[in-house]
């Protein structure tokens, strides 16, 4: 890749790819009445009728529709299903908020050692000391990281990491006698703080943002009063800005009895530079599949940690993993503790997804203290350089930025510019970005911003990339200039080509017929 | 590149960060690691696990050490279905969106209920996950829940009805399965939803169609939460007049990987559609007219609808649920049903061996099928330490989770337990309880002697 | 796939798709000065200066210009090159003499144990009695598939295999006080067999083909003599074709005293149906990589163990597996043996491609001997399928069977009729099937046969694969009628067009200039 | 499908095989496993072997314990690089065809020698291979081997020279490298080649340039083998007036695997180029000008020139030969010399610390880069049973395959080795020695304790 303008992808005019004219087939289509992959150990008991050990009522009458193919069809059928996927092991994925960083193949290996895939959850923690020492250990590392002392690892993800941070509020405020029913958030805010907060039974208070594209101070010194259970907020926000007056904001907060919540998901740009319990929150999550390395895997798994302030401890979710000096010069004894009465009790089965957490305890094992904050330093690095090429030219008049500051790891465009100038939305450029080889932006988010496009290129793109990206959209918008149509009708060399979401939900078809 | 953006140094770009939060020196952690020492260190970990490779694992109550097979592993692990994010753009997202639908269309069939969303977290949180349908759907607020519903279900369950405002109660057990009688005594006009399971926690098959009988007599929804490996051969909850079933996906060709990531899988009735938690995919045209996959009914979902949505759930388990829709294309129509056939008959055999033992009664005598539980004539945690030096995870003792079931042990099967394991099993379990006296030194740390493999 | 001709592809008139328009850029085009991927551990031994270690003469004085790239990049360059192949699990791949059979994934997992990919070659046998009880039992069970007693694991690869097998002859006939000069080999024969036989220092005598395929007897006899060593036959042979007077031939060859060789390649046709040994042959060798579903790598590796007749066994390669009952009843133990006096001593180091054995071991054991048998019915059934298919309509006209009979595991039809007729060479057919996504025959071998394709789809492939085959090149025949220039300038939807392989090899580029 | 045939069943479709060479009934083996069933069954077999994940292996002598990235199992088993034949359709293998262009580049950059070719099977028949060359390129027929050769490649050479009807003269070591005195008297002017190993099989560094004078003083050709992983810091072949390389590939990312599949590595100075064995990609065109690679130079090879090629080889090691070229590019320009420094340092501190044991020596003190030969003052056999008692490999054993090294021992390094285990190996090696009265009862089977893991 260079600096020179990627070459001309075809147009309407082409002709469909080999892909596109090959039909999807489902793998029930390809289903053949006694054809089977699998194969089972014979039966080495008794030959019993069913019905004699379970009565029939309770019984299936016909078997399930399920496929009937072959191993090698099996593995063509999915292997080609693949290849209609775009990855970040192909080409740039700058989607903003999302943490597009590589994922280390190392960690794949290392989940997969018998030690952690086939360690039942149930087995008895002194058999599972290895098990419980990782996850203590990366329970450590994400306490330092978050300058919070104590961590849960059970969220799944995000979003249940702040549901149950809004949980753990409510726990707090009701310790304390005390019934708050309100939750602020930024207009800014990605959708699933304010759902947390109405399935946390509270109810979402929008907080405004300033010229600058901070927290307004005047509007929330407004809206907090004694019901405000909570203020959540990330920082560096969703325009990739960071908030300087961000104490002053937690002080408020905190003066009128409400707690801080840090949506982690921006925590990429900051590690080793300046930590959420210093900035004066009280619970934080971590999107483990964001900064620490975890696949995304088409949409999860990811697991979302919190990390908590003391006052907020006692009320930690259940099983907590607790470490016991060993007697008599015995190593350290690590257990799982159940009896923890104000505990808000459990999220989820079990222990949460320790495979996540072997991954991600691998990356930050292999990264250290310097790995660690020279990726945040080569994120922002990154974020500034793509904006600076998108400074010049036509993106810099087309697609100006929404805030105009420096940014952190991630920075938000506006095509409003393009949409009036030249006709052509955002939702075009980003479907033109495909005929590129490029992963687009994430568009039409925040939502405060016209048109938003939100790139977060991550410390693992090169600059080569970056370059390529930049080369990319200034041709984009230049055939926009020549004739708007060539984006409104791409993508054109995709498998398939555009799609209508809408129509799709219209009349759902959820399922295939058989 | 510094040049570029027209700054001196990195610093400079940190600088709006106040000086006051600025973190002084590094972080307190290790220095990092190359690939081959991270590698051993990790190794050095897992190896003071007992694993089911290492140990003979009867272990289950909610994940069960199947076979997992090498092609579910191969297609996972192809960086085209690894590493993209969900899929947004759906014009190169065909692939993952494709899975979803068919993931869709396996559960669907399998529950035989007609829709089905694209995953939820894991098992427990989605039986949370459709108490907030049934709210919604009901306007209720009161949740009835089986004590046959796994210990984790039902306190996941609490966790969230915190925030749902809802009260939940609890109906317990008679003969191993959920109680007709206190049901019927349990539900009213504010109830929401019935909570049930089956095969439940202590391996009886319920009688869903009863109890979902109960609960349509007063306007609620019935909730099951359903182990899909069965229904090959279980009657269907779609067959029951059940109205969401949820269940934890980790039997369909997931590892064990010490309780998550797996997946959690949400269906129901077609009335419930626009209700539905989490992502579902739909089937549409391009505009070229060729078929295609999108996200459907997003307006559901936390990104559209915000405070309005039906869930806040964004992340889920993608990668999973592809996991299991591969390992249910290898199963195949005919697979299912042998491996249904052969956990129950299995489970019999052994629930009967094991019945014969000095000292081991059985807690229930209900059906069973993949699973089943006994009551131990001794100290439950130690005849498991006893068991496992001889390499051999004998069960799951209830009495650490229900401590009504004190003396209780509940033994799993697999299709990966031979009849020859099942007899070990049978003869240890018969030493542990004779020689237990209450005094066993347990805490002997480590993986336990590796089980002895014999090439046949 | 159905029996619906596929779509049509696009023809010259169309645009380059995508990876057409991508430049093929090497890993070392992507370096850049100061990157890396790879971490070594940190040096924790005293820093001593190299020379003092070694002298400044023997050191290298400038690093060799390896790339300089991150991890992420290398996955993405080797992902995006993996894009570039055409592969068995993408579609059917009826490659001729090659046995393009499903490679199960099964056997990569127990290949990657680390008890096997761990396991040092030179670690005491005594401590390596797993792999050597493994090897032991492929011998037995290769020497009952072959109907031969004695096997060697040792060869690499089919053309190792043929190597070892005419040093055997050798030393078996000097071994007799013998020097023979000549090794027959007919004019079907695979160009290994020739090559071998040059290595081994015998001299090359062709036999000729009779009518119906089979070896013709006359010119054999002809040049059956006591200065011939040995007659190297596969049967089926490469046309496809049975020879039914194998008796006959084998006991000619051995009347004058010469060894018989069985080249393996064609094993997957008769396994449990009949044996070479039972035909009266010495020296067979096996290509694990084709009949026992060691994936073939993109050329490699394989493994060509030998199986041998009691004649010839003192003269096995060394060392040779040995099991040695226990003394007083404990188990069998295993050992390498190498005093070995009359051996022809090594071929290779240490003791062969243990990883294919532990595939193709899996392989055997998962299938067992009715699953063998049954894939080699497959195998045959789904050849005649295909062949049935191509009789009929175009295929039948202007391609047809090159001798006229059932055939076995595959077959080898004659495109004479199709350039005479319609101007299109079998090349041009086969880059043709590229463009509707097959892989073709093998073309142009055998020699004897005019613009020859082989055809062999292996019992993994499906009716319906078989089925959209004949219909593509049904439809590609039509296509040559309406304009055969369509053919002669196919493929065109591949990542490069046609390749001028005789002008790369007149001016040779071979590597990267640094 | 019959009936489309045209034949009544399967049977008629070998009736062409006569009767009397059918098998009467079914192949004598054991019926087939299901996956679970042989998995275990495998898992079982490899059980028993003492690997180096369990033992802390200082074996080398050809193949070596290196750490094999992540990366290098994850790019090799993908579909598209794992399944495809060898590439006679260039138009869709371009991947392949490319990646051993790069193969190519990368090994002609290590050896500063021009042309190599795409791999051949492993070492030790590479070297054999090299002697074909030597020999159609001068029209002699006499072989002249160093015995600092690897044993292996000497037999193998011995083995094939049988049937290229060449004689094979072997040359002593002095003072643990090639006698040069001893190279000087054995060639002449018959001598096709000369063959020399650096380092050489007891781990000295040779003097190449000095040994290739020697064979150019007659008009023979000098064979390299040379272990590619050192060429980082070690003088190359084609700086040394060298004229083949070769070399076993397995130290480049390559498993231990028992011994293979590994690849066998090639190169030449241009005027070889047309009689190398094995394939080569070579760059060139397509019909619309875009750059493409193919097979070049097929000519020299058996599918075209049959009995007239300049080899018989075919299928190659082409999966393994990328999984060379992916650890290049991981390891790189600076970690290839980064890497030898390493060992170089390693080796030293080793050969130092075992040097100070009681019953331990040097066995020569010529210069060594990552594996050192040591007498030891005790049965080695014995010793090396005492060793392994403390899950430890200490080494080979040299009077394995070298009579007169009845008292050797082979030690090598890697990366995975740190100065601990080098101490615990000194220490082992100590007690072990001292113990040692020829009298352990060494066939005690399996696995030896498996390597304590330290989390650090
Ligand atoms: C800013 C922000 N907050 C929260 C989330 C939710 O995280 P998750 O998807 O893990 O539930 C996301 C992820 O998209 C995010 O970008
Ligand atoms: C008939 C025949 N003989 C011999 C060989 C040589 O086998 P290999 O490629 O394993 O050396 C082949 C493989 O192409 C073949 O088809």
């Amino acid at each position: 890749m260079s600096e020179a303008p990627a070459p001309a992808p075809p147009t309407a005019a082409d002709t469909p790819t080999p892909q596109q004219r090959e039909r999807a087939t489902t793998i029930f289509e390809r289903s053949v009445a006694g054809r089977r992959a699998g194969t089972l150990p014979p039966l080495d008991v008794p030959e019993r009728p069913l019905d004699e050990l379970i009565p029939r009522r309770l019984l299936r009458e016909s078997p399930p529709e399920l496929p009937e193919v072959s191993e090698p069809e099996i593995v063509r059928h999915y292997n080609r299903l693949s290849r209609r996927n775009f990855d970040l092991d192909t080409g740039p994925y700058p989607l903003g908020s999302c943490t597009m960083k590589h994922n280390p193949r190392l960690n794949e290996r290392v989940a997969a050692l018998p030690g952690h895939a086939r360690l039942h959850p149930a087995q008895d923690p002194k058999r599972a000391q290895g098990a419980l020492e990782l996850m203590w250990r990366l329970e450590r590392a994400l306490a330092e990281i978050c300058g919070l002392e104590h961590v849960s690892l059970q969220p799944s993800a995000g979003s249940h990491g702040e549901l149950a941070g809004l949980l753990l509020t409510r726990a707090y405020h009701e310790d304390r006698g005390e019934r708050r029913t309100r939750v602020l958030t930024p207009d800014t805010a990605h959708g699933t703080n304010p759902a947390s907060v109405t399935m946390a039974g509270y109810e979402v208070v929008k907080v405004a943002t300033d010229e600058r594209g901070g927290v307004d101070l005047d509007d929330l010194r407004s809206k907090v009063d004694v019901d405000v259970a909570c203020l959540m907020l990330t920082n560096p926000n969703t325009l990739g800005v960071f908030d300087e007056r961000i104490a002053e904001i937690t002080q408020l907060v905190h003066d009128a009895g409400g707690t801080l919540y840090y949506d982690g998901a921006n925590l990429n740009a900051i590690m080793g530079r300046t930590r959420p319990g210093d900035m004066g929150f009280d619970i934080v999550h971590v999107n483990l599949h964001k900064s620490f390395s975890q696949p995304h895997g088409g949409g999860g798994p990811g697991a979302g940690p919190i990390a908590v302030s003391d006052r907020i401890e006692p009320f930690l979710p259940v099983p907590r993993v607790v470490r016991r000096e060993g007697a008599d010069g015995a190593g350290p004894r690590f257990d799982f503790e159940h009896a923890r009465p104000k505990s808000i009790g459990r999220l989820r089965g079990f222990a949460g997804n320790f495979g996540v957490f072997v991954r991600s305890y691998a990356y930050i094992a292999s990264l250290g203290s310097d790995g660690l904050a020279e990726a945040s330093e080569t994120a922002v690095l990154n974020a500034n350089y793509l904006l600076a090429r998108l400074r010049r030219g036509r993106a810099g008049r087309f697609l100006p930025l929404a805030f105009d500051r420096l940014c952190m790891h991630e920075f938000v465009l506006s095509g409003a510019a393009a949409k009036r100038e030249l006709g052509v939305r955002t939702l075009d450029v980003a479907k033109r970005l495909l005929d590129y080889g490029f992963h687009p932006p994430t568009i039409y988010f925040p939502l405060l911003v016209e048109e938003a496009l939100m790139f977060e290129p991550t410390e693992t793109e090169t600059r080569e990339g970056l370059d390529a990206l930049a080369a990319a959209i200034e041709e984009i918008l230049a055939e926009a200039e020549r004739d708007p149509e060539i984006l409104r009708n791409a993508p054109y060399t995709t498998p398939v080509r555009r799609l209508d979401e809408a129509a799709a939900s219209r009349r759902p078809v959820v399922r295939q017929p058989l | 590149m510094l040049d570029a953006i027209g700054v001196r140094s990195v610093d400079d770009l940190f600088a709006e960060i106040p000086s006051a939060l600025r973190l002084s020196g590094e972080l307190d952690l290790p220095a990092g690691l190359s690939e081959t020492e991270c590698f051993d260190h990790l190794a050095g970990l897992a190896g003071r696990n007992a694993d089911a490779e290492g140990e003979l694992c009867f272990i289950g109550a909610g994940m069960y050490d199947h076979y997992v097979p090498a092609l579910v592993d191969a297609i996972t692990q192809r960086s085209e279905f690894l590493t993209p994010y969900t899929p947004y753009q759906p014009e190169v997202s065909q692939g993952g969106l494709q899975v979803m639908f068919e993931f869709q269309t396996a559960i669907s069939e399998l529950t035989a209920l007609p829709v089905s969303n694209a995953s939820l977290y894991e098992g427990p949180s989605s039986v949370a996950s459709a108490a907030y349908l049934a709210i919604g759907a009901t306007s209720r607020r009161r949740l009835v829940v089986s004590r046959g519903v796994h210990p984790h279900s039902r306190e996941t369950l609490r966790t969230y009805a915190r925030g749902f405002g809802a009260e939940v109660v609890e109906v317990g057990l008679e003969g191993g399965v959920t109680s007709g009688d206190e049901l019927e005594r349990s539900v009213d006009a504010e109830t929401a939803a019935v909570f049930v399971q089956s095969p439940n926690f202590l391996g009886a098959v319920e009688d869903l169609e009863r109890l979902a009988a109960v609960a349509k007599g007063v306007g609620a929804l019935t909730v099951a939460s359903v182990d899909a490996l069965t229904l090959g051969v279980l009657r269907p909850p779609g067959e029951c007049g059940v109205d969401v079933a949820v269940g934890e996906g980790q039997p369909l060709g997931g590892r064990l990987d010490f309780g998550g990531p797996s997946f959690g899988f949400f269906c129901g009735t077609e009335e419930h559609l626009r209700r539905m938690p989490g992502r579902i995919a739909g089937e549409g045209v391009d505009a070229d007219g060729r078929r295609g996959f999108v996200l459907a009914l997003q307006t559901r979902e936390q990104h559209i609808r915000r405070e309005k949505a039906t869930h806040n759930i964004c992340t889920s388990q993608a990668l999973n649920a592809l996991g299991g829709v591969v390992y249910l294309a290898w199963l195949g129509k005919q697979g299912v049903v042998e491996l249904g056939e052969l956990l129950a008959r299995r489970t019999a055999y052994a629930r009967e061996r094991l019945a014969e033992v000095d000292g081991v009664e059985l807690l229930h005598d209900a059906p069973v099928v993949r699973e089943f539980a006994v009551r131990v004539d001794a100290p439950v945690p130690e005849v498991l330490d006893r068991v496992a030096e001889e390499g051999i995870a004998a069960g799951y003792w209830l009495g650490r989770e229900c401590p009504e079931y004190e003396d209780g042990l509940l033994v799993a099967l697999t299709e990966r337990r031979s009849r020859r394991d099942i007899d070990r099993l049978a003869d240890a379990l018969g030493r542990a309880i004779s020689a237990a006296d209450g005094a066993f030194p347990s805490d002997s740390e480590g993986k336990s002697p590796r089980r002895e493999r014999v090439a046949s």
